[in-house]
């Protein structure tokens, strides 16, 4: 068991052709990802790290029975791209473009919805089910299979913990990334309730970062959660009022501040982390608790 | 990127709201001219990018040439939370029979623009109890017709001409908001003029990611030079005032290393976020943005995913190699293409941590021994 | 027990300041309906027929708790009026309304559907649940309860064979006209199916007419019906080409023609009637049959 | 309301799809004139609202003043389906490598708009198997976005350039349709040039119902005189070749009144469906119409809805009086305020019935009696 995806899963990746997408190809296949296809408008026909390239995402599925699609299309046309992944009947949809704009962040957030398509990202690492699929770019040696659910905003923080967590002996089911934008298809709440319900899943580690009201309502749910959570929020000593790379970590109107976060998560139940590094010793105190 | 209030009226003026009658001046001098162009009493306003302005005593009402040039040289001289004024807004001032709130702005929980109403404008919108502010989510794929504008005047308890005029001009709104990308259309006040309504001030704030598809809209700088400087290179960049010079890639490992820096007792010059896939070029112009802060340290910490650790090494020995950099570099480096990275920095000598936490100690020190 | 609408249901009138909505608003109340409310923009507190005038349906809705609503809006904003309602919580809307733009009306037919309400029209007389409800424009006095469910695409033919049947002493369950036009919210299937269901109807009326393919559609559905249907098509002697006033009834590459409809009719067990004034003596015999 | 090739092509042009350069001319001078304007072979199109005009040899392709001229002559002495030759369209010969179909148009049946493509363009789509034409839904929410065109691109075995082309094609159609509230926006052929696409036709057909909306488009009357001004009153009038004026109210019974009295042996003079709520006066003018059309008897089936009795009721009165009409009305009438119309028939001596297949067997009777 792992969530949202696993050994099973058919990937398509989506501008295949780009210097990002065949990198990670290659990367993806190393990991075991089953990358049935590729798509790139105008090259059909061609293959990329021995798969082959369609012109469509409904060519790619039909051909191959795709279900799961990874986005590398630029900013400007990556809405199009996505839209039509979900068209095409991709049930996950993994967009790992950044700087898309808000509005048609929204569109897409909204469309996803409508059809059931389970969104990740934009602006997300992706997600991995260790030992079994990684959908996106994080490095595959940080993953291990384990107990711990991983769930967070931002990417590289999200690496550095995933790896002292191996370091210390402590494997993941699934770690996803929700994307740093203000417009996401995954909420805390949802990826928590999946994990809540996966036999895999013994912990979960929650990252957050200051700015909106995510780890607030997630506190909301982690109170009524069987599993036992450890949470770090980045971001205690960044400047207020000052907007720091991601849209959703601007600190506005007193919301969202890091120390209403620690609270309603502390309030919860959560473990709260100080600095990454200190991560995996909670989350093993917690296992070993149980 | 924000707008200034009479870059905002102009694109309200476009869509169709009302806005005062009103000419930009740079100068007294020109601020009487643009008060004999609008005609009786006027309101002379300063152009910054900050919501203080009234508290701060920036806005007069005057109604003679010689008041206007006083007031326009008195407010000129003014700073608002440290924003000099190079223009003067000079309008009509106009008749208020009642302020309304009205704002269209991202929400990003519900994931959805949302329209926020009150008929308590005027004031600070914070200020103003929750029951009465009337939130109403937009479907982004049906967008605003007039009943939505409604709905909304109906639940702020507007009938009659005022209900039919509200709807109008909230699909106006809408309008100007998404034909010009925004995140933000803040109307504050709102004034019902016992006839109309009129937009009496214009917050608008542009969505970055879109304005390479905003051509037709002014630009408006509103950052430090070497602020400037980092986001015409894509980086994420905010001056801070500690002495550890800080290059990350991800706003959220960048912030968690200023949390790790500053929990050690250093003190950040910077948050640099290079994000994802910034090539050999982009980072050694990053290092020389860095070089121009003077720190003591500079400090790099790459987990890399996009970023490639070897991209990373190779921008650090040319960078210190080519500027004879004297600053200590503390690096960490773990990620895609790791061992290649960690390879090349050892051949040209320079060590690497991998354990985040030992490398800004490590950087805290150094720093330390340089004061 | 009828389909759709009955005794319970919670009417709200559109522009019930107009001169239909008005009107309609008194014939309905005389035949029994519970038209709760109006809405006309800029006219709250205002009573029409004794009926309370609000500024907006979402007022209406949550002072009143209607549950339906009529459209007597004038075309180029009646969209506007529909959407209103729909996002006010209206699960039965029906838009009389004739000379809607058929975009306008392709947006309203798929929003209603995304947010499951059932839409009745537009270009629609209405609906009547005899003795019970009505929403619409027909004549009170045609209609008496009794055990024919009617479904229809056109208006004034409909109240013809309402009235016939009611002169043979056949009373109706239901009357369901669809609308005229190209885009309408309801289906003769979908309407089939609740008459299928409903316990009170015995026995179907189905009134076609040339172009399109609804009949064609209802006769694959009407082959597995219990109950008897009895249809009449009307345009046999319309000129090929020519357009009849409803833009459905454009007759186009050989489909939707008269022989088509009737053949598909017959060959799905239903009785197709020659003339208007047959549709009573047909219902008859099939409801003696059983 | 359909529009001229030329007038689609305009609307193609302005959305920037491809299209022939080419000139309109009246008469054979300007088709001449237009020739050297455009330079090189062409070919002379008459602008005739039927899309047979290539089976019945109106296109000709010429590439001499002289020949320019005699075809210009001869085609615009032709008819088409009845209808005679004002324009044509002299248009730059294009290279054909190969010739595909495009088209949207409004999918009932769905209640959606419906995108018609296939690789097997110039001949009659109707003709082409199932399987070689593309149907695709468009989500009236979402709209058009290139992926769309792609993915019918694709299912067209389209690939590199020519699939990212058409792409963009299916973007720009989907924009003049919607812009222009189109109900058919077709194009057969859509020329492969092997270079670029090229919609070497164009058939335009705007939604009546959205013209009030649409005040820069140009005005195309493609009725008879007597249709054009029943339009003009807001009825839809078709005319037949019998001897009974037919009105009634509603496209249904309008269609089984024509249905009975064939039926009955009876021969409509036309269609007329007056719609619901046509007032006293346009009842009038919708009389006088029919009048127009010499019938032996003219015949009027109301039942009653949204139409009031009474008011059809007063206008037949009026139309007797005021005109001295001699030809027989035989008039029923059922529904809304009957009472009231019945009894103001009765005032003024004028009988009516109220059983639809007795007045029709009346007015037949009647019709017999006239020949």
């Amino acid at each position: 068991m792992a969530i949202i995806i696993d050994e099973n899963t058919r990937v398509v990746v989506q501008n295949i052709t780009g210097r990002q997408g065949s990198f990670h190809t290659g990367q993806m296949l190393a990991f075991g990802t089953r990358v049935v296809a590729g798509v790139a408008p105008g090259k059909g026909g061609q293959t990329v790290e021995g798969v082959r390239v369609f012109d469509t995402v409904d060519q790619a599925v039909r051909a191959t029975g795709a279900d799961a699609s990874v986005v590398f299309i630029p900013a400007y046309q990556a809405g199009d791209g996505a839209f039509e992944a979900i068209d095409a009947g991709i049930r996950v949809l993994v967009v790992i473009t950044e700087h898309i704009p808000v509005a048609d962040e929204i569109e897409l957030v909204t469309y996803a919805r409508q059809k059931g398509v389970t969104l990740v990202g934009p602006n997300t690492f992706g997600i991995v089910s260790s030992g079994k699929c990684k959908i996106g770019i994080p490095s595959n040696h940080f993953f291990v299979p384990g107990p711990v659910g991983v769930v967070a905003r931002s990417g590289t923080l999200t690496y550095e913990i995933a790896a002292n967590l191996a370091a210390a002996g402590l494997g993941q089911s699934t770690v996803v990334g929700l994307g740093g934008d203000r417009a996401v298809g995954l909420s805390f709440v949802e990826v928590l309730t999946l994990f809540e319900d996966d036999p895999e899943t013994k912990a979960v580690v929650l990252i957050g970062e200051i700015g909106g009201n995510a780890e607030e309502e997630a506190a909301g749910y982690i109170a009524g959660m069987s599993k036992p959570v450890v949470a770090y929020i980045a971001g205690k000593s960044a400047p207020p009022g000052k907007r720091m790379g991601h849209a959703g970590a601007i600190i506005e109107r007193g919301r969202g501040t890091f120390a209403g976060k620690v609270e309603a998560l502390l309030a919860s139940g959560a473990r709260v982390a100080s600095l990454p590094h200190e991560v995996p010793a909670l989350i093993g105190n917690v296992l070993q608790e149980r | 990127m924000k707008l200034f209030e009479y870059m905002g009226k102009d694109l309200f003026r476009a869509h169709g709201i009302k806005v005062p009658a009103g000419q930009v001046a740079a100068t007294p001098a020109e601020a009487v001219a643009a008060w004999r162009h609008v005609g009786g009493p006027v309101v002379v306003k300063p152009q910054v990018l900050t919501g203080k302005r009234g508290k701060a005593g920036g806005i007069r009402f005057v109604d003679s040439a010689a008041a206007v040039a006083a007031a326009a040289g008195d407010v000129l001289a003014m700073e608002f939370g440290g924003l000099k004024v190079d223009k003067l807004l000079v309008e009509e001032k106009i008749a208020i029979s009642r302020e309304y709130y009205l704002a269209l702005t991202v929400d990003g929980a519900a994931g959805k623009t949302v329209l926020i109403a009150s008929a308590s404008g005027g004031m600070d919108i914070e200020e103003v109890a929750e029951e009465g502010i009337v939130k109403r989510h937009i479907d982004p794929l049906v967008g605003v017709m007039p009943y939505v504008g409604r709905e909304v005047a109906g639940r702020l308890g507007l009938t009659g001409e005022p209900l039919k005029q509200f709807a109008d001009l909230v699909v106006r709104l809408h309008r100007a908001y998404r034909a010009s990308d925004a995140e933000l259309c803040e109307i504050n006040p709102l004034v019902w003029t016992g006839a109309e309504f009129v937009a009496a001030d214009a917050k608008v704030t542009i969505d970055d990611d879109a304005l390479f598809r905003q051509k037709d809209l002014p630009r408006v700088a509103e950052k430090t030079d070497v602020e400037k400087a980092a986001a015409d290179m894509g980086l994420a960049f905010v001056q801070l005032d500690g002495d550890i010079a800080v290059m990350a890639n991800g706003a959220g490992i960048t912030m968690a290393t200023l949390d790790t820096l500053s929990h050690l007792g250093g003190a950040p010059a910077n948050f640099l976020d290079a994000g994802g896939g910034t090539g050999t070029e982009g980072t050694v112009k990053a290092l020389e943005l860095l070089l121009g802060l003077n720190p003591k340290v500079i400090f790099i910490n790459i987990f890399g995913g996009i970023t490639r650790c070897d991209d990373v090494a190779r921008a650090v020995v040319r960078f210190k190699s080519e500027r004879l950099v004297k600053v200590p570099l503390v690096i960490r480096m773990v990620g895609t293409n790791e061992a290649e990275g960690l390879r090349i920095l050892r051949e040209a000598g320079i060590p690497a941590h991998r354990v985040m936490v030992e490398a800004a100690a490590s950087a805290v020190a150094l720093a330390g021994k340089g004061a």
